[in-house]
């Protein structure tokens, strides 16, 4: 894998991710989370996982942004009103956020490669190579799949309650 | 030269997951907006998706962790589904996404 | 006999499965009406099936099944060969006896909802169905991954139900556990990713083989394991990690609080620590400290915070981060002894903590008010909740012959045996505490000077009577059987 | 096995336990199936006894498979045992059988029927009991059930009952730590396994505390001050069954279980200082309860000091460590047993006929209750040593192994058979001859026959005990103590002509005394006026009447400066619990409510705060 592509990839994520904190406006924070999920489904493409990218790409990027800016929509994203004074405090408290982040990079940087820190893998000699995705997803990670049913049936739950309009018992 | 004993690919993976993982829990600390803090919540399922698919990279078993992440994907939107009703359903009661408002419940 | 094990093994599953389908299929009025009776079913069905399974491992002593859900893997070789990425269920006595556990306190928590309107109690019992599913799940699980997959599913149900109502106060506490939460899964999962990394695998079996071989830790085990205790330690509320744990406890609809206070998070945090601890982590000395730690700050911490509440509900949350940590104490003091000792105190934690929860589920209804300041003297009127909160208190305090005090006597030896007499120490002190804080409950709720505005004051009936004379009954039967019960398993090789 | 399956003997235990708390829960009304089953249940256990006899066992159990630290439920009969066994079940059965009649008409009767049978279920689980910690049980059991009885006729009895309270509590303590260091120097816990632990060194303080448990149970100095106390305050049964007999039997069963020669506890031999200690014990039990018996003038208490001064034979008998000592301190037991509840039973058909027991106010009772009377007369005559009674015999053994051991002891022993004669004399001619006094006591009737039947065959046994001697002799008594009598047999007419002659002597000399006595003040009950008031006897018996001697009066006294001191202290330290540290748990616990604002962010700081703390325990390790 090309070191130069990844870095650039890493780059903007974390870009990507102060932006969509920082930024002021909350729709905007939603594309930044968007361009943050496109920018890893990328790199997970790059690594070799191409379905998983596919998956971050549609859901990540796609649906839940729509949720995002649907919520934002119903409850009224209203930066106007915000008075000057509440605005400089906000900047306030996030402009600390890529000093820290800077400090805390180079650090964990510095140390690991003062350390010489080694992820070596563990070279499992009886690491079977015919595993397949569609073998693994669907025979070794059937309870895996269960647990999805069953999430999804949650959140069907979830819109059945919590959306609802009218009910204020 | 004898190479350096440490791989920069995984140092720049570890150390981007970190900074994206320390954005969102700044976030969440110092966020004052409901719906900027599950926002916040998603930036870190980021970072973890990164740390997974750098996982099953590293030991060659790419195909594992990518059920791994589509489970994992899946359930994150769920918990942005809920997040976002409760952030729906407190901004009816309250008119307002402040987080500050939400502190009843204390002591 | 197999046969019978896949009908049990597949109910747990199924069952609730059946019980969404049904309610949700049917034409709506016939699925209300019929909601709240099938949960009763799946709850008492669910305390059978785990009974029958006990039973099973008892006579076959085989001290685990392992199945998998839909389809069979007969292809075992392949299992073997791929152990680092299979992924079946598996129960052992601690699973069964934790299972038991949910479907108590689920049965419970129905008959404490049994006023409910019928359109709440169709949703009610939906989500009832994905917990028991999502805890049930976590019970089997045999690997991190799917252990994540089935916090998360119990999480997501939690959130729900808190919010039920979608009250002001409800919606605050579902929102706070769910930031915390999602944050713990975050730490869980990138803990687990890390894991993956250095070990190159999920599962518990795989990973206990690299623990238990004794080799030394590489950074990243390290690592990986800090970020699965602090994010554990957050679904757990262990103190420093419980902010959330008294508003979701307060917050919550007085049948959901049975839940969570008896249960979830029970099983959400503490459960996972006692599978991690028993059968991966083996000797992981930094997992085994550092929870150490956090447990003996969460048995003081929340026994002094107890102290001056004013909200019953609230003092029980507080009185919960104290027991979750005698469990946890017994968890990873690293003796067998002190194992079983959490098993059993994690099961008599869920029978008097629920106790309590329905004690205040019938002040409120009786009372309408959760506060104890403005209570006294409801020992006259309401015999039966004063009968059975002293019980439960008393067990909780760990006064013999209850069932609370064995399995605390259990967990303080063991944890005195493993060296940390320290500990045992603080822990016996804080059991002082727990004693003080329930005697002040008593005195204002049920024994103090009466307050005339409650003549009228009658007591409860119904679900909640019917479910406080069961608990009492469970706690003081529990505690004269304990050595009977601690021999039964013992003998069959259970524990 | 006599039919019987060998663990059979637990039924000695349950079975009257069990009737027990069935009786507990009867309605206070049903006085017939109470009686009853009091009748079934001690009628049981002498059956039971009786069929155990000559069957030697022992059984043992473990707690449920658990671990049990030594301390089994072990039980076992031996000759000793069930000679004991046989004498409780005996007088459990006569007492019981006289009581129906006694409590009739007072509302006690359930709870005394309840503690009687409890009683004689632990008197019978300590006898059987073979780990020194099962019969602990049965032994601090007894002083629940006495402290009950003694609380039976009502809440303003309390001083007594915890006058009782201390001086048992104290005992057990003895006993208690006694078995912690028997236990210690022996290894085990298992009386069967232990014998002839030499006493020295540690084991000194195991014998020495062992046996002031089994001497303060038989209720002998310095243990004894509660009992003229209970005489007056206890139900009279009470005093008949437990300091007559049931206390009797069990501590000179421990204190014989201790010093039995060859298979006794501990190496307890002839002529050392341990043996001297024991006698010495004896005697002064023997010379100052007696000597205070002398001087009562109430029935009750009159009896209940001779139930003090005839422990102090057993002892002092025992605590030779010769065969023939011991074999008369257990045949003095088992005569004491008799004529005392005897004694006490007379007492109790006095007072209930009469409605008193001062003998101010009674005399010449002789004319109406004539069967009361010779009941008395038999076990008057046989405690006073006249022969052939059944007290003659054993006291002429204990005489006898008290002159081999030294004189002094024998004319100690000697000078309380003189007092012990005249102050029967002067009871007897008191309450039975004269003329009668009071108009009253014209009215009087024979007591009912319930319970005259236990108090005839008492004194039938006495004399049958005396006549017959061999028979309790040779079939209980000697087999217990087996190679030790190294072929001797002590039955039948004492062997020493000397000493008899000299007890003869010594009996004359008090009936002289009596009849000096009463010449000089006219009436029965000052016939020992002139050793009461004799120059300065007269001032020792006025500071005992003050209980200026009683061990409990001093120790209260000492208590009572130890409790000032202590109370200062106490105040401190429940100054620290109860205000100090509850301050700083109030102030806390209100410190961590204001400091949680509910804050969403504060909670997440929180959660950080906790993964650094995770992190630094781990960076910690890893150093």
């Amino acid at each position: 894998m090309n070191l130069p592509i990844l870095l650039l990839l890493l780059g903007l994520m974390v870009v990507a991710a102060v932006a969509a904190v920082m930024i002021r406006s909350l729709l905007k924070s939603a594309i930044a989370l968007a361009a943050l999920s496109i920018v890893l489904a990328i790199t997970l493409f790059f690594l070799g996982a191409p379905l998983a990218a596919l998956f971050e790409l549609s859901v990540c990027a796609g649906l839940i942004t729509v949720i995002f800016i649907s919520a934002i929509s119903l409850t009224g994203n209203k930066p106007k009103e915000e008075e000057e004074e509440k605005i400089r405090e906000r900047r306030a408290r996030f402009l600390k956020l890529p000093i820290f982040l800077l400090i805390i990079g180079v650090f964990v940087s510095l140390a690991w490669i003062a350390n010489g820190i080694n992820i070596s893998g563990i070279s499992d000699p009886a690491a079977p190579t015919f595993q397949t995705f569609k073998n693994l997803f669907w025979n070794m990670r059937q309870v895996d799949i269960l647990g999805q049913v069953i999430v999804i049936l949650a959140g069907a739950f979830a819109v059945v309650v919590l959306f609802k309009e009218r009910d204020q018992a | 030269m004898s190479s350096l004993n440490f791989d920069p690919l995984q140092l720049s993976i570890i150390v981007s997951a970190l900074l994206v993982l320390v954005t969102g829990i700044y976030c969440l600390i110092y966020s004052r907006n409901i719906i900027r803090m599950i926002i916040a919540i998603e930036v870190m399922m980021k970072a973890v998706t990164l740390l997974l698919a750098f996982s099953g990279w590293l030991m060659g078993r790419i195909d594992l962790v990518q059920s791994f992440i589509i489970t994992m994907i899946v359930i994150e939107v769920v918990v942005a589904v809920v997040a976002a009703g409760i952030a729906l359903s407190v901004y009816r009661h309250n008119d307002t996404l402040d987080i500050d408002q939400l502190d009843e419940l204390k002591g | 006999m197999d046969n019978l094990l896949l009908i049990i093994t597949g109910s747990w599953i199924a069952l609730p499965l059946l019980v969404i389908l049904i309610c949700n299929l049917l034409d709506k009025k016939t699925g209300k009406s019929w909601a709240l009776p099938a949960a009763i079913v799946v709850s008492i069905g669910q305390m059978i099936t785990t009974g029958l399974g006990l039973l099973q491992l008892g006579l076959t002593k085989s001290g685990f099944i392992n199945f998998t859900i839909f389809w069979n893997v007969n292809d075992f070789e392949e299992i073997a060969r791929s152990a680092w990425a299979s992924a079946f269920f598996s129960v052992d006595t601690l699973s069964l006896v934790v299972m038991f556990a949910i479907g108590m306190v689920s049965l419970i928590s129905v008959l404490t909802a049994k006023k409910m309107n019928p359109d709440k109690a169709l949703n009610f019992t939906n989500l009832l169905m994905v917990l028991i599913m999502g805890m049930n799940g976590l019970a089997m699980v045999a690997d991190l991954f799917s252990l994540y997959v089935f916090l998360e599913i119990t999480g997501v149900a939690s959130f729900i139900l808190i919010a039920l109502y979608k009250d002001k106060k409800g919606l605050e506490g579902s929102f706070k556990y769910l930031i915390m939460s999602a944050m713990a899964s975050a730490m869980i999962l990138a803990g687990i990713a890390i894991m993956n990394a250095v070990t190159g695998g999920v599962t518990f079996s795989h990973i206990s083989g690299l623990f238990a071989s004794g080799s030394s830790l590489h950074t990243f085990h390290a690592i990986s394991l800090v970020l699965l205790v602090a994010g554990i330690a957050i679904k757990a509320g262990l103190a420093p990690f419980h902010g959330w744990l008294p508003d979701a406890y307060e917050s919550a609809p007085a049948s959901v609080s049975v839940l969570l206070g008896g249960i979830v998070t029970k099983m959400a945090g503490v459960y996972a620590i006692l599978r991690l601890a028993q059968d991966v982590f083996i000797n992981a000395k930094g997992f085994n400290y550092s929870l150490l730690l956090l447990a003996t700050v969460s048995i003081v911490y929340g026994a002094v915070a107890a102290l001056k509440q004013k909200d019953f509900k609230r003092i029980l949350a507080y009185s919960s981060i104290s027991q979750i940590g005698y469990i946890v104490l017994g968890a990873v003091c690293g003796s067998p002894l002190g194992f079983i000792g959490a098993m059993l105190h994690f099961f008599n934690h869920a029978t008097f903590k629920s106790t309590l929860f329905v004690n205040s589920a019938a002040l409120e209804s009786q009372v309408k008010t959760r506060n104890i300041e403005e209570m006294g003297g409801l020992a006259k009127q309401m015999p039966l909740t004063g009968t059975s909160s002293v019980l439960a208190l008393l067990s909780t305090a760990g006064i013999p012959p209850l069932a609370g005090f064995w399995s605390k006597l259990l967990i303080i030896i063991a944890v005195w045996q493993t060296g940390h007499s320290l500990i045992a120490g603080i822990a016996v002190f804080a059991s002082v505490f727990t004693l003080a804080y329930f005697l002040m409950i008593q005195r204002k709720v049920f024994y103090g000077p009466a307050e005339e505005k409650f003549a009228g004051v009658r007591e409860v009936k119904g679900g909640l009577a019917v479910s406080q004379v069961m608990l009492s009954v469970i706690t003081v039967v529990m505690g004269i059987i304990f050595p009977l019960v601690l021999l039964f398993f013992q003998t069959r090789g259970m524990i | 096995m006599n039919g019987l399956g060998f663990n059979t003997f637990i039924y000695l235990v349950i079975i009257p336990a069990l009737a027990g708390i069935v009786i507990l829960f009867l309605p206070k009304k049903e006085r017939l199936i109470k009686s009853l089953l009091v009748f079934a249940a001690t009628l049981f256990n002498l059956i039971t006894a009786i069929r155990l006899f000559g069957l030697e066992e022992t059984w043992h159990t473990k707690w449920g498979g658990l671990s049990n630290f030594g301390i089994d439920f072990a039980l076992r009969t031996d000759r000793l045992s069930m000679f004991i066994l046989l004498a409780v079940g005996a007088m459990a059965f006569l007492v019981a059988f006289y009581s129906f009649a006694f409590l009739r008409d007072k509302d006690y009767g359930k709870g005394f029927y309840f503690y009687y049978l409890i009683t004689i279920a632990f008197v019978n689980g300590a006898v059987l009991a073979n780990n020194l910690v099962l019969m602990l049980f049965f032994w601090e059991g007894l002083l629940v059930t006495l402290f009950g009885m003694l609380l039976l006729k009502g809440r303003h009895k309390y001083p007594t009952a915890v006058k009782a309270l201390t001086l048992v509590g104290v005992s057990d303590l003895a006993l208690m730590l006694g078995v912690g260091v028997t236990g210690f120097a022996a290894g085990t816990l298992m009386m069967d396994k232990i014998t002839a632990i030499p006493v020295e060194g540690i084991a000194v303080l195991g014998f020495v505390m062992m046996m002031l448990g089994a001497i303060g149970k038989a209720g002998s100095m310095p243990f004894h001050s509660w009992i003229p106390d209970a005489a007056d305050d206890a139900p009279l049964p009470f005093m008949a069954i437990l300091p007559g007999a049931l206390e009797k039997l069990l501590g000179i069963y421990l204190l014989v279980r201790i010093c039995l020669p060859g298979t006794g506890l501990y190496e307890f031999l002839p002529h050392t200082p341990v043996s001297t200690v024991v006698m010495a014990i004896g005697a002064l039990t023997i010379i100052f309860a007696v000597a205070m018996a002398l001087i009562q003038k109430d029935f009750k208490r009159l009896l209940s000091y001779h139930a003090i001064s005839q422990v102090g034979y057993m002892v002092l008998g025992i605590g030779t460590a010769l065969p023939i000592g011991i074999v008369g301190g257990l045949f003095h037991m088992v005569n004491n047993a008799i004529y005392k509840s005897c004694l006490f039973l007379s007492a109790g058909a006095v007072e209930r006929q009469t409605g008193t027991t001062d003998l101010k106010k009674i005399s010449g009772l002789g004319a109406f209750m004539p069967v009361t009377m010779i009941c008395f007369l038999v076990a008057a005559l046989s405690i006073s040593g006249f022969p052939p009674f059944n007290g003659f015999f054993s006291k002429e053994l204990v005489f006898d192994a008290a002159m081999e051991s030294g004189i002094i002891f024998y004319i100690a022993a000697l000078l309380g058979a003189f007092m012990t004669a005249a102050s029967f004399l002067k009871l007897g001619h008191a309450a039975f001859f004269g003329k009668p006094q009071l108009p009253e006591d014209k009215k009087v009737k024979e007591a009912p026959a319930a319970m005259l039947v236990p108090m005839i065959i008492l004194a039938a046994a006495c004399i049958l005990f005396g006549v017959w001697n061999s028979l309790p002799l040779g079939q209980l008594i000697q087999p217990v103590l087996g190679d030790a009598m190294a072929g001797h047999n002590y039955a039948g007419w004492p062997h020493t002509p000397l000493l008899v002659i000299i007890s003869i002597i010594v009996l004359i000399l008090a009936i002289a005394n009596h009849f000096f006595g009463v010449k000089r003040t006219g009436k029965g009950l000052g016939a020992v006026d002139h050793i009461h008031y004799a120059p300065g006897l007269h001032f020792i018996y006025n500071r005992a009447e003050e209980r200026w001697f009683d061990p409990y009066e001093i120790l209260m006294v000492i208590s009572k400066f130890f409790a000032w001191i202590a109370y200062g202290i106490d105040r401190a330290i429940d100054w620290i619990y109860n205000g100090f540290f509850v301050w700083v748990a109030n102030s806390v616990s209100k410190g961590l409510k204001e400091f949680n604002t509910g804050k969403q962010s504060q909670y997440v700081i929180w959660a950080v705060s906790g993964l650094l703390i995770v992190i630094f325990v781990f960076a910690v390790l890893v150093k």
